[in-house]
């Protein structure tokens, strides 16, 4: 490649090399995928979602395969987020990469705590993720009524300098609403979609196949609802906005963008094709060259609706 | 070190009923790999069925640079392997997980398995033989199968079948026990059913013989970073794509 | 088949002798499918969703695919009620058939005048839609808030003496919430899941697929939110469920059962294999055979949760 | 009458570039099919791609009982259909749509097409040979196909690549509209790129001759029952599956 093309991006002072991300939960602490690529090739990893203090999570199968997407039912396990400063994010540190930490609590308390143990760390953003479908006095709660949604966001706000991303869970009637709230509170970047809640069944022991019963639905099946709800959040904040759900290509990424992302996240891709990271960073470039665009940031909400 | 490697199929048969054997040519994973491990097999290049499938590894033949693999058809990803032909590309992730502890000499070896399960004890024996004495258990429903290649590498094969079509009628672990009590087994190497899997674990705790189970466990990413295979061992929490499947059978809880 | 089993289920009085329905919007008016099929094996034929007025839909294209599912944005063309009763219900009934009216109104009113009209006619049922997501002043609101639904509901009912199934929206943050509602507002039976929002963009052209740029989600991608969703309805109402979502064969089917769906509904399967409503009908009495059981409603809601 | 029929594939060939051939073989779907009409077909049994793709009839063999299909790989689908191999099977629905109006004798006509559109032309061209006095246009971007098939069913095969590399060097509808000013076409069938029928109906309108074009629309059925593909005809909703995939050019608006 011999033209330039420019791939950073600039999600609201959190600048990137490129808008390629790794969605939370599904890239362990970034060490997992060494073998298989230089993962500090991509724009930020996004971690483990972390709990205060140390959590075994739900008991297995946490995993279902659906038509076009799988279920889990993690519930959260993760050494807790002292283990994480003291022995994972230094090493990513070092090689150079943006991490960002994801959180979840049970207790807008406990997201505040977080905030400020992390605020005095090397991690370059926080994502708060009020929407894990999975833990029970958790999550759903929170991500789910506008109300509390803006009351969360803006004391985590208040006692964090870094910024702050905010993932929306798509359970909802009315993601925009959410969305104005997150915002109003001083969320510096949102994040979209977590998982929607789903169920399997296996017929022959009449029992759900999940040990949770049900679980967080991932990967090329929620594309659809995930493009959707970009486009219409995009056109109604004015905060970047980190877009997943179901990327698999280049063209998915490309799509993602246009509707009003900008930046993406690859989940439930990596266990598919553990290189799929670095490949959409090359791809990403060879499409913007292939096309004469010269900047990301042009295709960014470049979608042309009737 | 594991890699993700297109594999050309070198042969893809019918064994048995609805057991197959498939050969994939393989430069990378195959000098890496090794008893017990397993690998993760993208059985077609869409995104239906959209997860890999995780496979054991049943010979390594280095000569050929060769993998073997046994697969049972049990649902669409294997029914669809075992209609791929000779000369087509499979993605593979491999080589996975810890494999068994085969650091063994001059012992006498009891490798047990049941059903599919078998897969994996051919590379086991091949690596215990002839440094030990091997001893192997094997336990069908009806029609056997690989016991001539295990015959090659072990002094002896036992086999049953619950049907009594061949061998011992009834439960492998039946035979298995009795040769516990007369005889003298050091050390244990189990895969099979998870009923098979309890039973041996209660007979190795029984007569306090070390006993190393391979486990199954439905799995997101088979790499340790979707935390999909968490159990707990010895109360803390271990992924049994990497830190298994192999586990110590006293430190794993089969009740669940 | 030597062994006779018991396949018909009671949806609160509307008896049905199979609980293999169409879904709505995805059958036409039955005829289509002759070619196919007996159509008078079915359980019962749940027909396009009829509007007071003759309505020409949204323009074309109004149908993409999407990994395992298919985004539709019809619109709702249709002949209005009144061609329906003169020129398809005689037609059904003189074959013997359980018809079942899905209807969609801009108001409630409209709603209640179309329940009074059908009232008089043969038609065996009336399924309300109050979840449609095309028609940009119908559907979504009168599906989405609970007091609206219950409102809706009970008018409706007492325009009508025929059994009222209220078919709900999947794009609700509580669907429990709305069940209760529509129980609480005197609705016979529940009809469960309508289409997910979804959106598909075309990267050639940077557009989005559809001219109505978004449209409803069906088909196998959306089958584990149906599941979930059936799954806790049926733990908190205590009218029956008529379970769709993805069903595309006989296992699919079972699984809707076991979490609780008193019938199921096949819609998007209609377009991949036009035969598929009879060959479940057969399929369904082969499962019961096999299986040794003699009445299919055994297998409702038998699903043992950990 | 419509049916469902599992087909094998009897030969699945590159023709050029990104176009196949395929002969499928069927009992049934074929004795009830005529020009213009097409067919359903499901390119594997997975739910992935999950909808039928609908694919015009190219040539209708009785004394063979084949179906024969061009088309040209643009998506998965059809992606997918070119790996098909001899022998395995594809369900196929149809004959669907209405076809070509072949009813007409001694009339000087124009058959237009561009593209892959021209797969149909040639059941069409057989269904009015002989009848007619048959003028075939083809546009082309590059390189040409059908051509010598096309020669044995019409007086004459006129033929423009936008790229010069065979025959007139532009446009065809650039050939068509002279002809027209020259001589004397009475009625015209085109299959193309919307903007090829567009600038036909135009023709057509200008010279005041009636014109039938198949058009494509997005499907979910390709039966009538799920009004995706209803498109205005005349101010009444019709369904290009079943009223269509043939109109006449006065009546569909080409604009949208
Ligand atoms: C470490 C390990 C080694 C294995 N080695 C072998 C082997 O050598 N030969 C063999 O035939 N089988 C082996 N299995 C089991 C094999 O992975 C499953 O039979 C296979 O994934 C089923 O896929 P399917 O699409 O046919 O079935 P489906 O039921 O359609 O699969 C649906 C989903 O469930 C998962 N799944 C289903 N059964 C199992 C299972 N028993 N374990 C883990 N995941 C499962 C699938 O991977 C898939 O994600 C092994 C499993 C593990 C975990
Ligand atoms: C009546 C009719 C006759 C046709 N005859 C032929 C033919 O003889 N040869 C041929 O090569 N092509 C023909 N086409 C176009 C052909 O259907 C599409 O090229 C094909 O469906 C693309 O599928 P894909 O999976 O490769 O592409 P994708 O873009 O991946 O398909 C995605 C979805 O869009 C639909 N789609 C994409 N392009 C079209 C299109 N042009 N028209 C309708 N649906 C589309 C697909 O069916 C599928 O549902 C015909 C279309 C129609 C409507
Ligand atoms: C196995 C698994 C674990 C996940 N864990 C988390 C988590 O800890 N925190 C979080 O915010 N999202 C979590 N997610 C959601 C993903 O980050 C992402 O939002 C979602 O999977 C949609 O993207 P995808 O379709 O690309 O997977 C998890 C997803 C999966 C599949
Ligand atoms: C093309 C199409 C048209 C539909 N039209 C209607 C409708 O008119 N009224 C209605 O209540 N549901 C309508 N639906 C929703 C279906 O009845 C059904 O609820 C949904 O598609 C989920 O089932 P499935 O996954 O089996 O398709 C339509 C669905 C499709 C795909
Ligand atoms: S399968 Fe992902 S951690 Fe083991
Ligand atoms: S494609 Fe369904 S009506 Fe035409």
């Amino acid at each position: 490649m011999s033209k330039k093309v420019d791939t950073s991006v600039n999600l609201n002072g959190l600048i990137l090399k490129n808008p390629i991300m790794t969605a939370s939960g599904t890239f362990g602490f970034g060490k997992e995928y060494e073998d298989f690529m230089d993962i500090s090739k991509l724009g930020a990893v996004v971690v483990k979602g972390l709990t205060l203090k140390p959590k075994k999570g739900n008991k297995t199968p946490r995993i279902a395969e659906t038509p076009s997407g799988i279920l889990n039912s993690i519930g959260l396990e993760n050494p807790g987020v002292e283990h994480f400063i003291k022995e994972e994010l230094s090493y990513l540190k070092r090689k150079g990469m943006t991490v960002i930490a994801n959180i979840a609590g049970n207790t807008i308390e406990e997201y505040c705590e977080m905030a400020r143990i992390l605020n005095d760390t090397e991690c370059d953003a926080i994502e708060m993720n009020i929407s894990c479908p999975n833990v029970k006095k958790g999550g759903v709660a929170f991500g789910t009524d506008k109300d509390v949604v803006y009351k969360i966001t803006s004391e985590v706000k208040n006692n964090l300098d870094k910024p702050l991303i905010v993932k929306l869970s798509p359970n909802v009637t009315d993601i925009k609403e959410i969305a104005k709230s997150v915002e109003k509170g001083g969320a510096d970047c949102l994040s979209l979609i977590n998982t929607l809640i789903g169920m399997a069944v296996d017929i022959k022991t009449r029992r759900p196949i999940l040990k949770n019963n049900i679980g967080g639905l991932s990967g090329p099946a929620i594309k659809p609802v995930a493009l959707r709800m970009v486009w219409q959040v995009s056109n109604t904040v004015n905060i970047p906005i980190i877009g997943m759900g179901g990327i698999t290509s280049i063209e998915d990424v490309i799509e993602f963008l246009l509707v009003g992302a900008n930046a993406v996240a690859i989940g439930t891709g990596n266990f598919i094709n553990p290189a799929i990271n670095s490949e959409l960073v090359d791809k990403l470039e060879e499409y913007l060259i292939d096309n004469n665009i010269s900047n990301v940031n042009e295709l960014v909400g470049k979608i042309e609706p009737y | 070190m594991k890699y993700i490697e297109n594999c050309t199929v070198n042969k893809n048969e019918k064994i048995i009923d609805d057991i197959y054997r498939m050969e994939l040519k393989s430069n990378k994973i195959v000098k890496d790999s090794k008893a017990g491990q397993f690998l993760e097999i993208k059985v077609n290049n869409l995104n239906y069925p959209l997860l890999r499938r995780p496979i054991s590894i049943n010979e390594i033949n280095l000569d050929e640079n060769l993998l073997v693999i046994y697969y049972k058809t049990v649902g669409k990803g294997t029914k669809i392997l075992s209609q791929v032909k000779k000369g087509e590309k499979l993605s593979v992730v491999g080589p996975l997980g810890n494999g068994f502890d085969t650091s063994y000499e001059g012992l006498n070896i009891g490798i047990v398995g049941g059903g599919i399960g078998i897969a994996p004890l051919v590379e086991l024996a091949k690596s215990l033989y002839q440094k030990n004495n091997v001893n192997i258990y094997l336990g069908f429903n009806d029609k056997p199968y690989l016991i001539n290649r295990l015959n090659e590498l072990s002094n002896i094969v036992k086999v049953s079948t619950v049907s009594g079509s061949y061998g011992y009628k009834g439960f492998i672990t039946e035979v298995l026990e009795k040769d516990i009590k007369e005889g003298n087994l050091d050390l244990l190497y189990a895969c099979g059913p998870k009923g098979m899997l309890k039973k041996i674990k209660d007979i190795a705790k029984e007569f306090n013989i070390r006993c190393q189970v391979s486990l199954e466990e439905r799995m997101g990413c088979g790499i340790g970073a979707c935390l999909g295979c968490s159990i707990e061992v010895n109360g803390q929490m271990k992924k049994v794509c990497v830190d298994g499947p192999v586990f110590w059978s006293n430190e794993v809880n089969l009740d669940e």
